[in-house]
């Protein structure tokens, strides 16, 4: 199945050499996707201000514009003019290379992403597995942001992003398992094309895994340790001002837009639905997942460190293992007979699962003898 | 081959997002867990008490305004209190109920503030505190109605109050009384049962029994510890003999406890208005008193049950217009005693939270 | 209702168990000899009729020819209250003996006594200043202090 | 692995005569009120031709989405939040994000008495903000010392320490009082032109 892309490069490729119709189709592909994620991500700030306004009953930013759509512009600009200060003593060059190597992986995720029909920017099939390599590279800048910044805060942050983001790469990759074990390859037009009923629906165990483990590697509530504001300052970007701050603002944000999109992508249905034009479908899915994530973040409180890790690896972890146990056997036999038998299977082990879970498992009471 | 590890020193320093103003705690970490640590105060020490010394009586009422900027009716109340019994001032009625509406409405809007800030501490993003900060302008609109003012509000004189209370002062505090129940049972039900909440809070800086009494803790932070303690029960000033209400205890004396506390403290203040709005008789607000107001020489001790703890005004008066030593007891500086002992073996993110749940007021500590 | 307890009977207590531990009584409070005041502390907080161990408030207070420290004594069991006071002549480098291992409320209080009015509590285990900063001159709630 | 000739870490006993000797220099050195920088109101009569757009530009980014530090002392530090809370909501000027490190914060608001134990922080504090930065100085404790001023620990007005921007006056000030400073802000930032910086 030809993508736009592809269609592109052969009507381009009858003018002009090989080469140049590959290069200038990947190139106007690129700007493309980014400008469509850029713009995606100014919308989404915007978004979250005002619902986090609603949810706090007080107005968001209304004054620039109807209902206030030109003020992430606006932010965006302040940030990028404003004086970039670099600490005296602060490890120069992992200093100013930290936001770059935080910002650049989460744009790199798109380009796995179906956004429409045949609008993939490049059908891998290996596109999970692209996923989840790309996706663990942010840890690393987060770490370098905080031992560039030479902050004692900015220091704590930084140790705790990697026992975070490690501990919580295991449940989410294991609950991708369940859904290639679904789809059978791991390309993601495939995983659309094969959902034909959303894989939410077919392991909520799996999704319920992964959208927590998602939580944790974006750092969005309640696992937000790494800029807990209460307790470490602003966290591992305390020493960042300007053009560096923005990159790890809209980092952030984007953060949060791909895992959207991921989410929408292998459980929803991507831009699988009845009536409306494809895109549109994709468009409504991911900002129902955001909106869900911002839900979490205005209203509920923080986990702790020690809780946080035990959640991980005593909760999260054994999960996932039996869930792609049970996914792998009813793949042998169940899925035969009927699709349904499977879905009630699933939910009938994640209700048994968390309840099991949560008598046996308390999440530390960590006083340690001093 | 042991890994020589060095304790990190940690500047929780004097501008810190959640130390409540201007504290600094220097904490000695070891990874994440607090190994020591030293409270240092006095970033806002404005010397109230010289200042006071060159005050007439009714001058320092402003002054006590500023103590505890969340209860200022309440620091008001105290001092009255005490400079009246030096002087044996006799209050009328109806000024009597007036300062305790006044004083347990106070109290609910710094329990408010209390419980909206130990959330904000626990890390959920401004959204408990902007609820509770909903009821609490709802307060500050009664208190503006009847002096003027929303933080500092100068009411109380020596001998009653200073302003009566306009008419549609009191619908108004019936229909936020009728309310408040029904504000405090969606908190208890959103916060109590909150997973997050029990688990970062259960447990966690227990405040023993035996040392809370040791250090002279007082109010919530006491009760909380399992100590049946409240100077409105054990030593009854003013009319609050006439008021029927419980003093919520705690058993464990663990953050919960306190936080638990404060809630059952708000729907008690909430019971006592009520009563009071209904005995409320009419009458003069104010004995004439002479200005400059002289009193006799000697010493009083007067305190009064704060919603921070025990606040005590020790006044020696030496016959002239001015006093001549005005002692403040701060009960949030002495409840900070037990900090060390509470916060040791705790992490980073248990430290705040500890702090959080004693509720201390910078004003008052730093005098 | 609080009953401060009546200062004769507990100074002809007090004479009875410490002989020459009590200097005067003045109606609300009873003076205590200085050097006599842990031992009059750990009576009062020790014997079962007394019982106080909930020190409300310490404080001092300048009478320019003396310096005196007051204690407000509240028992929790009882219900009682009494005030002991303390006084000190001298005025370069007036010393009252510490009562943090009493009642460890004392602590912030004697350090903040120490700061603003420079009384030394010896025996008390980090006597810094509490509110001033250390590069401070003089001790501000002074009578003598400008 | 042990690691020698690490230097022993100053006791906390030093650290403290150190910031005493710190906050001495300080109150020794600022006597003086220092000037405010109403630079800008001269500029507005003399260029009356239009602004560039690229002025315009930018002054319209940064007045219209300015990130409050915030630096609360004492009383009025609850107005301030109490601007910030749903009644009074700033956010609807765009300063929603209270950012704590100063390093990305613009505008601080001095709200509370400075005592000479808290002025070197303060000061620490406004030259680690990034540089387009402004002041406010809320209520009357930071413009004068208000109540306190005669005290021996309490700076008699913030503009000894820090240039201060816009002044707003009250013991706590109203919500409407700050929002009304905060106008005042957007308004000088508007007549700025990135030329005279």
């Amino acid at each position: 199945m030809m993508t736009l892309l592809e269609e592109f490069r052969a009507w381009l490729s009858a003018a002009l050499p090989e080469w140049a119709a590959y290069l200038i189709a990947g190139i106007v592909g690129i700007f493309v996707v980014l400008g469509f994620v850029l713009t995606l991500v100014i919308v989404f700030i915007w978004y979250e201000r005002r619902l986090l306004g609603r949810f706090q009953i007080r107005l968001g930013p209304n004054r620039l514009g109807p209902e206030g759509i030109f003020q992430p512009i606006a932010t965006a600009l302040k940030i990028l003019i404003k004086e970039d200060v670099v600490p005296e003593k602060a490890d120069r060059v992992v200093h100013w290379l930290a936001p770059i190597v935080v910002f650049v992986p989460v744009l790199m995720v798109f380009a796995v992403i179906p956004l429409s029909q045949g609008a993939i920017l490049a059908d891998l099939n290996v596109g999970v597995l692209y996923l989840v390599a790309v996706g663990s590279v942010s840890a690393v800048g987060i770490y370098m942001a905080g031992w560039g910044s030479n902050n004692k805060y900015a220091l704590i942050a930084a140790m705790r992003t990697v026992a975070q983001i490690v501990s919580y790469e295991l449940p989410v990759v294991l609950s991708l398992l369940g859904v290639v074990l679904m789809v059978g390859s791991l390309s993601m037009t495939k995983t659309v094309e094969a959902q034909v009923v959303p894989f939410i629906v077919m392991q909520p165990l799996g999704f319920l895994i992964f959208f927590l483990g998602a939580l944790a590697e974006m750092n969005r509530c309640p696992f937000d340790l790494l800029e807990a504001d209460s307790e470490i300052v602003a966290g591992y970007h305390t020493e960042y001002s300007g053009m560096k701050f923005a990159m790890f603002y809209l980092g952030e944000y984007g953060h949060a837009l791909a895992y959207a999109c991921i989410i929408t992508t292998l459980f929803l249905g991507g831009w699988r639905g009845p009536v409306l034009p494809p895109f549109l479908w994709f468009l409504i899915k991911v900002v129902a997942v955001f909106s869900l994530i911002v839900w979490l973040r205005a209203t509920l409180p923080r986990l702790r460190v020690d809780q946080l890790m035990a959640f991980a690896w005593k909760g999260l972890f054994p999960m996932a293992l039996i869930n792609i146990f049970v996914v792998a056997v009813e793949m042998l036999w169940l899925v035969d007979i009927s699709r349904w038998l499977v879905v009630a299977t699933n939910i009938v082990l994640a209700v048994v699962l968390i309840l099991a879970w949560s008598r046996l498992f308390v999440l530390g009471r960590g006083r340690v003898e001093v | 081959m042991t890994l020589k590890t060095e304790p990190f020193i940690l500047n929780v320093g004097p501008q810190h997002p959640s130390t409540h103003g201007v504290f600094r705690m220097r904490v000695t970490l070891d990874g994440e867990v607090v190994v020591d640590l030293e409270p240092v105060i006095g970033y806002l020490h404005r010397g109230i008490e010289k200042l006071a010394e060159s005050r007439t009586y009714t001058q320092i009422i402003p002054l006590t305004d500023r103590l505890d900027y969340l209860a200022s009716m309440t620091n008001n109340f105290g001092y009255v209190l005490a400079v009246e019994k030096l002087g044996g001032i006799k209050v009328p009625e109806r000024a009597e109920y007036l300062r305790i509406i006044m004083a347990e409405l106070m109290r609910i809007s710094s329990h408010l503030m209390a419980v909206g800030f130990f959330l904000n501490d626990l890390g959920a993003m401004m959204t408990p505190v902007l609820y509770m900060w909903r009821e609490r302008e709802k307060i500050m609109d009664l208190f503006e109605m009847v002096c003027g003012q929303r933080l500092t509000y100068n009411y109380m004189r020596v001998g009653g109050v200073s302003q009566d209370i306009p008419d549609e002062f009191l619908p108004a505090l019936k229909r936020f009384i009728d309310e408040m129940p029904r504000f405090i049972d969606e908190y208890e039900q959103l916060l109590s049962q909150n997973e997050i909440l029990l688990v970062r809070t259960k447990g966690v800086g227990v405040l023993p029994r035996e040392t809370a009494i040791n250090i002279g803790a007082s109010g919530p932070v006491l009760r909380a510890s399992g100590v049946k303690w409240d100077i409105r029960k054990a030593d009854p000033y003013s009319i609050y003999d006439r008021f029927d209400f419980e003093v919520p205890v705690g058993s464990t004396g663990d953050c919960y406890d306190r936080y638990w506390v404060r809630i059952q403290e708000m729907r008690q203040s909430v019971r006592i208005v009520a009563q009071a709005v209904k005995q409320l008789p009419a009458g003069e607000i104010c004995v004439k008193v002479k200005q400059p107001l002289r009193l006799p020489a000697g010493e009083v001790y007067g305190h009064v049950e704060a919603p921070k703890g025990e606040l005590g005004f020790y006044l020696v008066s030496d016959g002239s217009i001015a006093p001549y030593r005005l002692h403040i007891r701060p009960p949030t500086l002495i409840n900070l005693t037990a900090l060390r002992d509470m916060v040791i073996g705790w992490k980073i993110a248990d430290l705040i939270v500890i702090f959080g749940s004693i509720d201390v007021c910078l004003g008052e500590i730093d005098r | 209702m609080t009953v401060s307890l009546d200062c004769e009977q507990v100074a002809k207590r007090l004479s009875q168990e410490l002989p020459g531990s009590v200097v005067t009584v003045e109606k609300p409070a009873i003076v205590i000899r200085t050097e006599r005041l842990r031992e009059v502390a750990e009576f009062l907080r020790g014997n079962p009729d007394f019982e106080f161990n909930y020190l409300a408030n310490l404080t001092a207070v300048d009478y320019l020819d003396y310096f005196e420290v007051v204690y407000h004594l509240v028992s929790l069991t009882h219900n009682y209250s009494l005030v002991l006071k303390v006084r000190c002549y001298d005025r370069v480098k007036p010393t009252v003996p510490s009562v943090v291992d009493i009642w460890r409320a004392a602590d912030f209080q004697e350090r903040e006594v120490y700061d603003l009015m420079g009384i030394v509590f010896d025996g008390h285990p980090n006597l810094k200043r509490l509110l001033l900063w250390e590069g401070f001159v003089g001790h501000p709630l002074r009578k003598d202090y400008l | 692995m042990e690691i020698e000739g690490h230097e022993p870490a100053l006791s906390a006993w030093n650290i403290d005569v150190l910031e005493g000797k710190r906050i001495e220099e300080l109150r020794v050195a600022s006597q003086q009120p220092i000037a405010d920088p109403d630079n800008w109101l001269g500029a507005e009569l003399r260029r009356n031709i239009l602004l560039t757009t690229v002025d315009y530009a930018v002054n319209w980014a940064r007045s219209r989405s300015i990130f409050p530090l915030m630096f609360g002392l004492a009383c009025c530090a609850f107005e301030m939040i109490a601007t910030a809370a749903s009644r009074f909501d700033i956010a609807r000027f765009g300063m929603d994000i209270f950012r704590w490190s100063p390093r990305q914060a613009d505008l601080m608001i001095v709200a509370g008495t400075i005592t000479w134990k808290m002025a070197p922080a303060v000061k620490l504090i406004y030259e680690q903000m990034a540089e387009p930065k402004w002041v406010i100085a809320m209520g009357a404790c930071a413009i004068s010392g208000g109540t306190f001023r005669e005290s021996y620990s309490v700076v008699p007005g913030l503009n000894r320490i820090v240039p201060v921007d816009v002044y707003v006056p009250g013991c706590p000030p109203r919500p409407e009082g700050l929002i009304h400073g905060i106008r005042l802000i957007h308004r000088k930032i508007m007549s700025e032109s990135i030329g005279k910086r």
